[in-house]
């Protein structure tokens, strides 16, 4: 079939950040699902909740406050994280290493606290339904810090390498924004583990 | 005695049929039953009605002649809106029929599931792959226990009290009621009643593993007094067996594995682990209404219960010849 | 792709190069070598949906296979020919396979192929994790039906009720296999829902506005947003089972506060939604059909598309019908009701739109339209007795009868198989260069239409004579043997005529007439380019002036220019106007994908017998990702 | 291409059939009738501790999860628990200890649920069919946590007192299934 041009694209960009650049969109796909998933965890928890008359089932509520201080902690990394996007749509390469070393950072002390939670859920996973319920929402939530900080130590590596380019700041960019999809997940799944079992 | 007659012509009711007893959505023998067939060929009705209507459009619209168009995108304006206008009916009438028959399903809900003072309250525990039937009476000494049957008066509001031991079960019983489940952990009730005497066959039917498909029940409907009598001689311990035959096969029964699962109220045979035998000979089938009630059967079900109904949870006991005649006499003879 | 020649290539652009020389270079930039490294490392949407397509119908057969066992099996009362043991195997195989294994993958791998040559774009969005996503699915069937050869086959039926599925009652390994299927399986759906939904959204011809979105990619567009809300709870459920059976967690324990109806909840709010999953992508076949064969354009596209999104929408509110039998309160179950008979309303506006295209259209019977009239034939009876089942008291006395099997066999084979073979029919000329046999094909689809009648339709007097589902055999005294050996004579004719496909295709393969590029001239772009496509799908991308371009331009496509010709390069536009912003490079191939699909395999393998192989396995699954992100130095890395 | 790998791939493992998951469900009568002679340890164990005997294929009990979680049901059913009170011990010896008079072999523990033993085991010789005998004998063999753990089960759907059979310690080396090696506290 014959073709008559009616558009250049030449002049076109091939990279952008947030809604312009098609990984934006994935992450978005995938904190959807994840966002559903956790949606379903909660519920299965309220719905637990609901069915058992006594909770916490024979034991005494977790202690809160590594819970709270993985609050704090994840709150306060919005900032760096606001600083590693600008930086990365300003394409300063300084401030992008800088800030992605410090997200790095922040992200093993987050999983160092996610331990010493399990340690302090004074239930076990096995011990009953709360105790299996507990386990699995706050697991399931180590999962995304787990993913996110492996995801954050690779860019680290990478803005140090020759790869350096347009499309790694755009990378950078997704990865502070599947962050505060992290952040974000944990302020109710905190206020549901640790409020429930002491209403 | 009259009872034993009236058991005999249900029997035969029973066994003469085309079918086992009736176990059919089709063949309601009590008012609950009677409504939801009802409900049942209105939905037809109204389905196929629907259907029909559907096909001759489609139909219609294959064979009709229609003149040449050149070019796919050539449309006629008037067409397309009295094509609208058609289209825009169809989905008004479609809303209209859903909103009916959702009005028409939510009354009779109402009315199927309306709850009376019951006649009789029925405790009923599935196992696999069988029923355990307890009738609560007012006193612990009359208390009725048996297993994959249960007798009600007929023209009587009866409540089934549904409750489960190991896995899902769902209890079903299509001539009389809709199913309902027994939940581990939950007790689930249901209420009805069966409008004239005869025996009807119902079915698990929540999938529970290997002998789901075998997993039967009887309900027997009787006139009142002949059920009263039936609690009666039900309630009784197991007569001590008189003749020598049958001593030898109450030897043979409390020596063997039978005695490890069983129960013959008035015998030293007490587990609880399968259906209770004191009456065992009373019944109308076996192996969960599997197999009629009949000596043969009885000696074919203890020599070999894996092979008719194979993963049941009764084991295959080796018995010698000469003490099976007994030991079917003495299984036979609990009535 | 070395650095160096990487680094050798110009930037050259397609704007003024003549179609010998355009040609030339897309391909050398496009194509998929030919060596087995090469192979493995594809990531062009048409050789991994073409695998997609294949394995899908492998695993058809199986399923049709364990299909016809049981049928065989049921033919007589009280037969000897399978088991109880070995026929639970099979009916939970037969469920697992046809809708894990068969009826989603194929859906999706009619997105994959199909959708970027609608678009009018060059690849999927994120082709590696395309490619991924189909390993991970392959690992997950091979899985499951090599245990089922092992004798490990899952027992507990594809939906895997606790407490029959939980430790105690299911011993062994079967119903693991079957949970962690489901993990893989999952994996794969997702990651593909994903890349579809980002390829529609960003990727579409310029000009193809949303009004301008073929209903073939607006149904997979839909189906995709239903896998992304609905899948994830079944992975919830299937962890928690595993984690049971596993660990001793005690989700599904009434004893210690858990309880076995959550499972059901949490099944059943992914498995209604699946049946539309499955549903919503046949529709969109019908749609591309119709129009194609009736010869004019879909009578309102717009209803068509709005009762789409309703029904994804309305598909989340009716998992309870399920569970109509397990005592739940009755207000709670009518409201139920009330929503699944409402979904009646959205599915009759898109029949109706269809009886009204083919009213004013000039319809031309070749086989794709005739498996469409099979399909209203069927699918009307299916969607029907449907309405029957959401009844709360009806639903009390056919539930979990052979009336219910009867029911979705017409909505699932009536609704999605029929269009899915009549798709075969209308697509294979694209995706071969050749035609399918007429003859064959007309064989092929009465056999196929007479064959599910006689079988599936005596099953709905059977449910309400009061035969249950999934038992093994029954009684000769129910005097259900008659109308069982019908059905399964009819089993037999169906089966017949898949082979009857299977032989059409394979001739056809070799000697079917030549196709052209656009044998049924039909209005949407897939249609514009050779069949099959070359690796490049379209020399220069098409700019979009109408809902069917190709009916709208018959003389000359208008296109747009300036795209690289020695790098992968896509163009990237806006949402809603499909309006270029970006020349976005895509991903060259690469064996990464495969290797972190062993990886995650290897854990979900491990993780039946210890909890430890999910910390072990994550190291092999965090190399091979970050070898397949690190960047090579290609162009198509470094722009 | 994809189609050739799968299929030959399915037939590797096919040739490869394990039958760990086999589940007889009509145990075969002869073996039933000929039951194997395993004469009784000696009731005072001795300096060497009970003879532990190794018998044929229903040794092999202990392997299958289906055997085992089978006795697991037998167990509760014949109302072992009376005395062993789930394991635990109660009139009868604990199960879940180190401590194994009559050897812990399932085939001794065959013999001893078969014979009985004295000071208040019965024998159930003839009360329990043969091959539920080495059924019960591997769910006990899960119990003292000599069952590897991807056979026995994880958890139970009562409340028990202990935990999974798959997730109770296993033996200290000391009383290993090795002749001789079993001493009384």
């Amino acid at each position: 079939m014959k073709h008559r041009s009616v558009h250049d694209v030449s002049q076109l960009p091939t990279y952008g950040f947030g809604s312009i650049s098609p990984i934006w969109w994935g992450t978005l796909g995938f904190v959807a699902l994840e966002g559903t998933g956790f949606a379903l965890a909660a519920g299965a928890y309220l719905y637990l909740w609901q069915v058992n008359g006594q909770w916490p089932i024979a034991a005494v509520p977790p202690n809160h406050w590594p819970g709270t201080a993985m609050l704090i902690l994840l709150l306060a990394s919005l900032w760096p994280n606001a600083m590693a996007d600008r930086a990365a749509r300003d394409e300063h390469l300084g401030r992008v290493r800088l800030w992605l070393i410090v997200m790095t950072v922040l992200g093993f002390v987050a999983v160092g606290i996610r331990f010493w939670e399990f340690a302090h859920l004074n239930v076990r996973w096995d011990s009953n339904a709360y105790g299996s319920i507990t386990w699995f929402v706050l697991g399931l939530h180590a999962v995304h810090l787990i993913t996110d900080l492996g995801d954050t130590v690779v860019l680290a590596a990478l803005m140090f390498t020759r790869h350096v380019t347009g499309k790694r700041y755009s990378d950078v960019s997704d990865n502070a924004f599947y962050w505060y999809f992290v952040v974000a997940s944990w302020v109710p799944l905190y206020a549901m583990l640790y409020g429930i079992p002491r209403l | 005695m009259r009872f034993r007659l009236t058991l005999a012509a249900a029997s035969i009711l029973f066994f003469t049929r085309d079918c086992l007893a009736s176990q059919s959505t089709l063949d309601p023998q009590g008012p609950q039953a009677e409504h939801l067939a009802r409900l049942f060929w209105i939905f037809t009705g109204v389905c196929t009605f629907v259907w029909v209507a559907v096909m001759i459009v489609l139909l219609a619209a294959l064979i009709r002649r229609k003149a040449e168009r050149p070019d796919p995108l050539q449309l006629e304006p008037a067409t397309e809106r009295r094509s609208a206008a058609v289209v825009g009916g169809a989905v008004v009438a479609t809303l209209l029929t859903v909103v009916a028959l959702t009005a028409l399903s939510y009354l009779s809900q109402r009315q199927l599931f309306a709850r009376e003072k019951p006649a009789v309250t029925i405790k009923v525990t599935g196992l696999q792959w069988w029923w355990d039937v307890r009738y609560e009476t007012d006193s612990p000494d009359q208390t009725v226990t048996t297993a994959n049957e249960i007798y009600v008066p007929v023209g009587e509001p009866v409540t089934v009290k549904l409750a489960a031991n190991d896995v899902i079960h769902s209890f079903w019983v299509p001539s009389l009621f809709g199913k309902q489940d027994l939940i581990p952990g939950q007790e689930n009730e249901i209420q009805f009643k069966a409008s004239r005497p005869g025996v009807y066959r119902g079915q698990c039917a929540e999938f529970c593993g290997w002998q789901h498909a075998h997993m039967g029940l009887l309900v027997v409907a009787l006139p009142s007094p002949l059920f009263q009598q039936w609690m009666k001689l039900q309630s009784a311990p197991a007569a001590p067996p008189q003749d020598p035959i049958r001593k030898k096969g109450a030897e043979i029964f409390e020596s063997k594995a039978c005695i490890m699962c069983h129960t013959v109220r008035g015998t030293s045979a007490g587990s609880r682990v399968g259906p209770d035998l004191t009456h065992f000979g009373s019944r109308q089938s076996i192996a969960s209404a599997t197999l009629p009630m009949s000596r043969g059967n009885i000696a074919a079900w203890v020599v070999d219960p894996q092979g008719i109904k194979p993963g049941v949870n009764m084991p295959n006991v080796s018995i010698a010849p000469e003490e099976l005649d007994p030991l079917v006499s003495y299984l036979a003879g609990l009535q | 792709m070395t650095v160096s020649d990487a680094t050798a290539r110009d930037d050259l652009r397609d704007t003024h190069l003549g179609d010998a020389e355009l040609h030339a270079r897309l391909t050398r930039t496009w194509r998929t070598g030919s060596g087995w490294i090469e192979r493995l490392s594809s990531v062009d949407h048409k050789v991994v949906g073409r695998r997609y397509i294949i394995t899908a119908f492998v695993f058809l057969c199986l399923g049709g296979l364990s299909a016809v066992a049981m049928r065989l099996q049921l033919a007589r009362p009280e037969a000897k020919l399978l088991g109880p043991d070995l026929y639970n195997q099979l009916f939970t195989m037969h469920g697992t396979t046809m809708m894990f294994l068969f009826a989603v993958p194929v859906m999706e791998a009619f997105a994959v192929y199909l959708v970027p040559l609608m678009l009018g774009t060059r690849n999927i969005a994120f082709p590696r994790l395309n490619a991924f996503s189909y390993w991970v699915y392959l690992f997950g069937g091979i899985f499951l039906w090599a245990s089922f050869m092992l004798k490990i086959g899952p027992d507990a039926g594809w939906f895997a009720y606790v407490p029959l599925s939980g430790p105690d009652y299911s011993p062994g390994k079967r119903v693991d296999v079957w949970a962690q299927m489901i993990t893989f399986t999952e994996v794969s759906a997702l990651a593909v829902a994903i890349e579809i939904i980002v390829t529609v959204f960003k990727q579409r011809a310029p000009g193809m506005t949303l009004d301008r979105i073929p209903l073939f990619v607006w149904s997979m567009l839909v189906m995709s947003f239903l896998i992304i809300f609905a899948m994830p709870a079944v992975m919830v459920a299937s962890t928690m089972l595993i984690l049971d059976r596993l660990v001793g967690t005690h989700f599904f324990n009434p004893a210690e506060g858990g309880d076995s109806l959550l499972w059901q909840h949490l099944f059943w709010f992914f498995g209604h939604p699946e049946v539309y999953i499955i549903f919503i992508p046949a529709t969109g076949m019908v749609s591309s059909i119709i129009v194609a064969f009736a010869r004019r354009p879909m009578f309102g596209q717009l209803p068509l598309v709005l009762s789409l999104i309703a029904v994804g929408f309305l598909s989340f509110g009716l998992w309870v019908h399920h569970m109509f039998t397990t005592g739940l309160p009755q207000l709670g179950a009518s409201f139920f009701t009330a929503s699944s008979m409402l979904i009646a309303v959205p599915n009759g506006i898109q029949i109706f739109c269809w009886l009204a295209t083919l009213w004013d259209g000039r319809p031309v019977f070749k086989t794709p339209l005739l498996f469409v009239l099979g399909f209203f034939f069927i699918f009307v009876i299916g969607g029907l007795s449907g309405v029957m089942v959401a009844s709360v008291p009806l639903d009390a006395q056919v539930h979990d009868t052979y009336f219910v099997v009867a029911h979705f066999h017409y909505v699932l084979i009536g609704g999605a198989v029929f269009p899915l073979i009549g798709a075969v029919y209308f697509w294979f000329p694209k995706i071969t260069g050749r035609m399918m046999s007429e003859r064959l094909g007309k064989w092929n689809f009465w056999l196929a239409f007479v064959g599910f009648n006689v079988a599936f339709f005596p099953m709905h007097i059977l449910g309400v004579q009061g035969m249950p589902r999934r038992v093994y055999t029954y009684l000769p005294e129910m005097g259900w043997g008659p109308l069982n050996l019908l059905s399964s004579a009819g089993a037999l004719i169906l089966f017949i005529s898949f082979v009857l496909l299977l032989i059409n295709v394979i001739t056809s393969l070799s000697r079917g007439r030549l196709a052209g590029d656009n044998p049924w001239d039909a209005g949407t772009l897939e249609w514009a380019t050779t069949s099959p496509p070359a690796p490049y799908n379209f020399s220069r991308i098409p700019f979009v002036t109408h809902r069917e371009p190709l009916w709208d331009n018959r003389e000359r496509l208008p296109v747009v220019t300036g795209l690289s010709v020695d790098s992968r390069e896509v163009v990237s536009g806006t949402l809603t106007e499909a309006y270029p912003e970006l020349r976005e490079s895509s991903p060259e191939p690469s064996i990464w994908p495969l290797l972190a699909a062993i990886a995650v395999a290897g854990t979900f393998l491990g993780s039946i017998f210890t909890p430890w192989a999910v910390v072990w396995g994550s190291i092999p699954v965090a190399i091979t990702l970050t070898g397949w992100f690190w960047p090579k130095g290609t162009p198509e890395d470094e722009k | 291409m994809k189609r050739e790998l799968t299929i030959a791939l399915l037939f590797v493992l096919l040739l490869a059939g394990c039958e760990r998951e086999d589940r007889p469900l009509r145990s075969d009568p002869v073996l039933n009738e000929n039951r194997e002679a395993i004469a009784l340890a000696t009731n005072s164990p001795g300096p060497t501790g009970p003879v532990e005997y190794k018998s044929g294929t229903r040794g092999e009990y202990e392997k299958v999860a289906f055997h085992v979680s089978q006795g697991k049901k037998l167990f509760t059913w014949y109302n072992c628990s009376g005395c062993h009170a789930n394991g635990g011990g109660g009139s009868g010896p604990a199960l879940m200890d180190d401590v194994w008079i009559y050897g812990s072999a399932i085939e001794n523990i065959a013999a001893s649920i078969r014979e009985g033993r004295p000071n208040g085991m019965p024998s159930f010789r003839g009360k329990v069919p043969e091959d539920q005998i080495w059924q019960i004998a591997a769910y006990v063999r899960a119990l003292g946590g000599f069952v590897s753990s991807d056979v026995a089960s994880s958890r139970h759907d009562q409340i028990y007192a202990h935990e999974g059979e798959a997730r109770l310690p296993s033996p200290s080396p000391r009383t290993s299934n090795q002749p001789g090696l079993a001493q009384p506290k």
